[in-house]
């Protein structure tokens, strides 16, 4: 049995000194008035326990200025702990834009994680330090939690839908990836490893990964299989709408809603494709549910996103495409868009 | 200061007929419609379901005791931990203070004759023993693996274990619920003794009257979630399942719009004990007696408004996340409230150690580290690395153990002399409850950091390094469990070796205690009628009432 | 069931007086009170029905529209019209209790049992006809044209909610048999018919469910057409 | 052992008699209201028809409860019954729903 044990977790995320702070903050106002109500129950119990049957205690009905107090101070301190921790929840929530984009699926029992440029791992993730990384994630089978102590990271993994959640690790090491949603037989052996590399060893492990071919070229080959573009072709008697430059484009649907082109528009689209049909044309593409797996569908997603710009450069370097008309705005409310903040292609990367 | 030295000189004589000696046979138990007969038919089946559940707590712990996980496979592990949650969280927590507690006591309280319905009363413990046998079913043929919220699409999809025997167990169970609030509600409403108005009321009746608000508006909301992961894992419908339409989210704001008042359920009838057993035991009027109120019943609304944050990482959306935050500090308010309310009660107080004062001490301790380790959890950036580790399992613990299990310990003590007319040992009960307290800790408080520290809960297997504190952990548990064992004991002994308790052992205040030990059929020889303050201690003379 | 109490009270109890309460009055509010407070865990009941229902339709709204226009609208109307008729005949039943008139009660809880007879004959047909269609959600469900998805999901809503509240007639109408067979026993009278009170307290609540139901799943796209 | 009836409110719907000539007005009224929703549907009103088969559909609701369910003649606790029930599912509607709309109003990140 290992003696040497830590009472406190790693910290190797942005977000970990921040999540910290907090929960140090919450357990000093805790600890104070855990002690005191201890504290007054043992003495009050010690100096006035029962010396005598007949003694009658005065009767005390109780005071208005004191239950204001107790209530008014524990709101106060109440609140702060919200707007402290709503503060942190929602900077979880915003992904920087220039975040490495990596790709999780969850199964039963096993993490398959996919980065852009092509790598395929299981169980285990390679990052940069110091860079953020968004993850965008979905599951096969049933909801799943992808969760890192290390970076005080957590995010379910419905099936279903992608979810986005990102981190930016500032300590190399190996640290624990759980999976912290109750899923079946091998929950407690759904687990992995993220390893966060120095850039150097980072480049090296890319060059030395995999040499299988990048995300989009892989969607290109599944594009063909599939024969999406006897419909979606550049020309005119194309019967599906064009794809070219469509990732991150305002889409205007046949009932008259507008919403951004993004993963989870795409994902539903093949999938379900008469739930949103573009403007002007007919709902005739078939559903290729159970045809395409999660897998399938991020390739063909990676592919749709690199068209529309001059050939896919390397893996790295996201080539400049025009800037998107909307830019930061919000959607319009109803596009359903996944859990996580649907990226937008900014600036290139330096 | 010895125990003896309170025991009246002579030992008042067992009262004539009273309800346990009124008949005889198992027809008078198994058909009676006393309201005292039922509450002891729900003693003895409440008991009989926490010492099942017990038994899988203490395989769970046995289980961690080891990283690898070698005690059991990782299936029987997942039934072990369903199989406690449900037991423990519908068949003890929920029905144990209202059934055995209310049911005995709240027609006393309010000087009535019986309950407003008191076959809709035996009913509810027939259909309570019905949802029993379901669960009891589903266990015995292999049990279930889905844990006791039941999330889709693994309960519905995924689990190939008797999902839908123990759903209908806990189905029929909740409409057992709902007969106890609905008769609850009805009679604190139209049968209160003349004179008896609203804030006359002992504070008891006030928790227990908000806790059938909370079973009378949340259980029929689980019974029909149930009825559609039933429906949907049967005809194979896509209520919750993703792949043809459905959305697993639904399913878990339908189940946690029941669930978490379930947990105020849970808690306010121990709220209740512990605000008979303080003003008794210190001899003096509650402190804040209306703010106590009312506390109880503003936990119960506000407790209708907070169920998202259950699931601040699960899918529901950033704005949804905060205002469930808010929310739910608002209504920790009122539970910090009544703590300071119990303190200040003792303040100035002619405090007696009594064993059920030992258990409301251990409860106010207990249940204040509780609340406030719920406050990390209801604050969203601590809740995103907390939720779903051994963090949560210690909260919802000092809350359910540390404060429902102590308030029903307490209670059964307070009233036992009523209940049997016998007193329990003393000495024995005051070192059972510092057992119980003692052993509480050593397993829970190990948890919080193992929390911290990011091991999930409902793991079979955990890395090395998180073994040490499991170990702690389990040993505790083995101590709980003694502790636990002791009162079954002597409680038993008593009811037939203790000596005669006398209408009013306590000296407290309250209608139960002017009718004799055990009491009558009908409670009262003429129905009371109530002219002065509730809690009046400082009558000057009337010292102790005397048998 | 009511048991003769020892001390001679100086006017006779009420034959109907249950021992736990003091006054005829006070048993019957307190009857009335708790049928109100069981109607409100109905509607509780049902409301978890109709979120589902909620979130879905905001979420297929197409599909739902194409489901409802499957729906015999003629029968659905039809429905509703008995059920608010056998509404009726229900409170004229407790109208003709509380005046003690043995006949009239008879003959309308006779006409309420019917009329809920006929309500769930007319289900019966509507439910064989879209199984016949295939329109039953499970494998077995085939739906041409386009959002065949959100049609079933129309479907599983519809055949659960409308399911259970046949379930609830069914029940409805097994309590007002009871009650007919009470009444033929001359078992209530001006003072005490709490009993059918109740009872159509129920009635009319399983009236009220619907009265929503029908809008919400019958008269949605209809102009769609 | 009797005593005075302790005082009470009016008894819920117990005593009152409503006259016929209510019922059978109430009841045309909502046979009336029943053809009405249903013409109404075959109106193309967009996202109007919902809102008006809705508010009749309150409309009948109303009607039922107040007169054949007496709560018109009924004492203030059993309107307040009532009242807490449709609160309570406003709630579980309203606060599921808000997660609903919401999902799609993301903070989208400018950083």
């Amino acid at each position: 049995m290992r003696t040497d044990f830590p009472l406190f977790p790693d910290r190797a995320s942005t977000m970990a000194t921040h999540v910290d702070a907090l929960f140090f903050y919450l357990l000093t106002v805790s600890a104070f008035f855990s002690v005191l109500i201890a504290f007054l129950v043992v003495y009050f119990a010690i100096r006035y326990r029962r010396r005598s049957e007949e003694f009658v205690p005065p009767r005390i009905e109780g005071s208005l200025t004191l239950e204001i107090v107790w209530t008014v101070i524990p709101l106060g301190i109440a609140l702060s702990f919200f707007f402290w921790g709503a503060r942190i929840f929602v900077s979880m929530n915003q992904p920087p834009r220039d975040a490495l984009q990596v790709y999780i699926v969850g199964k039963q029992w096993m993490w398959k994680v996919q980065h852009a440029d092509g790598q395929k791992e299981i169980n285990e993730l390679h990052v940069p330090v110091n860079r953020p990384v968004q993850l965008t994630m979905t599951s096969e089978d049933v909801i799943h939690d992808f969760f890192i102590p290390a970076f005080r990271m957590k995010r379910d993994v419905v099936p279903g839908r992608y979810e986005t959640a990102w981190f930016e690790a500032t300590r190399a090491g190996r640290y624990h990836i759980f999976c912290a949603q109750y899923c079946g037989t091998n929950h407690s052996r759904m687990v992995g490893w993220v390893s966060v590399l120095e850039p150097r060893e980072y480049q090296s492990w890319l060059a030395g990964g995999a040499a299988s071919e990048s995300l989009a070229s892989a969607g290109a080959r599944l594009f063909a299989q599939h024969a999406c573009n006897t419909c979606h072709r550049p020309d005119s008697l194309a019967r599906g709408p064009n794809l070219e430059g469509l990732y991150g484009r305002l889409v205007r649907l046949s009932n008259g809603q507008t919403l951004i082109a993004d993963e989870a528009y795409i994902r539903e689209s093949i999938l379900n494709p008469s739930a949103k049909i573009v403007a002007g044309y007919q709902p005739i593409m078939p559903t290729f549910q159970g045809l395409i797996g999660e897998e399938g569908i991020l390739q063909l997603t990676a592919y749709i996103k690199s068209l529309g710009k001059p050939s896919a450069g390397g893996p790295e370097m996201l080539p400049p495409t025009s800037q998107s008309p909307l830019g930061g705005a919000v959607p319009p409310p109803g596009a359903p868009t996944p859990g996580g903040a649907s990226p937008q292609k900014g600036a290139p990367v330096r | 200061m010895s125990a003896a030295e309170y025991l009246p000189p002579v030992e008042p004589e067992e009262p004539r007929d009273n309800y346990l000696n009124v008949a005889y046979g198992v027809r008078s138990w198994l058909l009676t419609r006393d309201h005292k007969r039922i509450a002891l038919l729900y003693l003895a089946s409440v008991t009989f379901f926490f010492f099942i559940g017990g038994l899988f707590a203490l395989l769970i712990r046995l289980e961690l005791l080891t990283p690898a996980g070698d005690m059991v496979q990782a299936e029987t592990y997942n039934k072990f931990f369903t199989i406690h949650g449900i037991v423990m969280v519908f068949f003890f927590l929920i029905p144990s203070i209202p059934a055995v507690l209310g049911n005995f006591l709240i027609p006393m309280m309010i000087g009535a004759k019986d309950l407003a319905f008191p076959r809709l009363n035996l009913l509810s413990w027939y259909i309570y023993m019905l949802g029993g046998l379901f669960t009891i079913w589903a266990i015995v043929h292999g049990g279930v693996d889905t844990g006791w919220t039941f999330y889709t699409p693994y309960s519905t999809l995924s689990s190939n274990s008797h999902v839908i025997p123990a759903a209908l167990g806990i189905f029929i169970t909740g409409f057992s619920s709902i007969l106890t609030g609905l008769n609850f509600i009805v009679s604190i409403h139209k049968m209160r003794a003349p004179g008896l108005t609203w804030f006359r009321l002992p504070l008891f009746v006030w928790a227990l009257y908000a806790t059938s608000l909370i079973f009378v508006l949340g259980t029929p909301v689980i019974a029909i979630t149930i009825l559609m992961v039933a429906v949907e894992r049967t005809l194979h419908v896509g209520f919750f399942d993703p792949a043809l339409g459905g959305d697993p989210v639904l399913f878990q704001h339908l189940f946690w719009f029941y669930s978490h008042p379930a947990v105020y359920i849970m808690i306010l009838p121990a709220m209740g004990v512990i605000s008979e057993i303080v003003p008794t035991f210190s001899r003096k009027h509650p402190f804040g007696y209306r703010f106590i109120a009312y506390a109880s019943v503003a936990i119960a609304v506000l407790g209708f408004l907070v169920w998202g944050h259950h699931m601040f990482v699960s899918g529901q959306s950033v704005y949804a996340g905060l205002v469930f935050s808010v929310l739910s500090f608002l209504v920790a308010i009122p539970s910090a409230i009544k703590v300071f309310n119990w303190t200040a009660t003792m303040h100035g107080g002619s405090i007696s150690w009594k064993a059920p004062m030992l258990y409301a001490m251990g409860f106010i301790g207990l249940f204040t580290v509780g609340g406030l380790t719920g406050l990390f959890l209801a604050s969203l950036g601590v809740d995103v690395h907390v939720h779903d580790t051994y963090f949560v399992i210690a909260h919802f613990h000092y809350i359910m153990v540390g404060g429902a299990v102590m308030g029903y310990l307490g209670g059964i003590h307070y009233w036992w002399p009523k209940i049997s007319g016998k007193l329990y040992p003393e000495v024995l009960a005051r070192f059972a409850a510092i057992i119980v307290f003692i052993g509480f800790n050593l397993t829970f408080f190990p948890q919080f950091i193992l929390g911290y520290l990011g091991m999930p809960r409902r793991y079979h297997s955990y890395p090395e390094e998180f073994q040490v504190l499991n170990v702690f952990s389990t040993a505790g548990a083995s101590i709980l469990g003694v502790g636990y064992l002791l009162p079954l004991v002597y409680l038993a002994w008593s009811m037939r070796y203790g000596r005669n308790s006398g209408a009013n052992p306590w000296g407290a205040t309250g209608l139960e205690w002017k009718t004799t030990s055990p009491p009558p059929p009908e409670n009262f020889e003429v129905t009371p009628v109530v002219d002065e303050e509730p809690y009046s201690y400082s009558a000057p003379g009337e010292v102790r009432v005397v048998g | 069931m009511a048991d003769a109490h020892g001390a001679a009270a100086p006017h006779a109890l009420p034959a109907d007086l249950q021992h736990q309460f003091e006054s005829l009055d006070q048993q019957q509010d307190a009857a009335s009170f708790g049928m109100w407070v069981f109607i409100v865990t109905e509607i509780l009941f049902f409301g978890g029905l109709f979120l589902a229902y909620t979130i879905y339709r905001w979420q297929f709204g197409a599909g739902f529209a194409r489901g409802s226009v499957e729906m015999d609208i003629v029968a659905g109307t039809a429905n509703t019209a008995i059920l608010i008729g056998s509404s009726l005949t229900m409170a004229m039943a407790v109208h003709s209790a509380a005046k003690g008139k043995r006949r009239a009660l008879l003959l309308f809880l006779a006409l309420t049992i019917a009329l809920g007879g006929a309500f769930l004959g007319v289900k019966a047909i509507e439910y064989t006809d879209h199984i016949r269609h295939h329109l039953l959600p499970g494998p077995g469900f085939r739906h041409a044209g386009p959002d065949a998805r959100a049609v079933e999901m129309y479907f599983t809503l519809y055949f659960t909610m409308t399911g259970l509240h046949a379930l609830h007639m069914i029940v409805g109408i097994g309590i007002l048999s009871t009650l007919f067979v009470m009444a033929w026993r001359g078992r209530f009278t001006a003072e005490y018919h709490n009993p059918v009170e109740i009872s159509g307290l129920y009635w009319h609540f399983v009236d009220i469910v619907w009265i929503f139901l029908f809008p919400l799943l019958y008269l949605i796209g209809r102009h769609a057409r | 052992m009797s005593r005075e009836p302790s005082a009470h409110a009016p008894s819920a719907g117990g005593s009152h008699v409503v006259p016929v000539k209510v019922y059978l007005g109430v009841f045309l009224t909502l046979l009336v209201m029943t053809a009405t929703t249903t013409a109404v549907s075959f109106v193309d009103l967009g996202p109007w028809s919902t809102v008006v088969a809705l508010a009749i559909a309150m409309f009948k609701a109303t009607l039922v409860v107040l007169f054949f369910m007496h709560m018109k003649y009924s004492p203030r606790l059993t309107r307040l019954v009532l009242g807490g029930g449709l609160f309570w599912l406003a709630i579980l509607l309203i606060g599921t729903f808000s997660d609903y709309v919401s999902r799609a109003w993301l903070p989208i990140s400018t950083r």
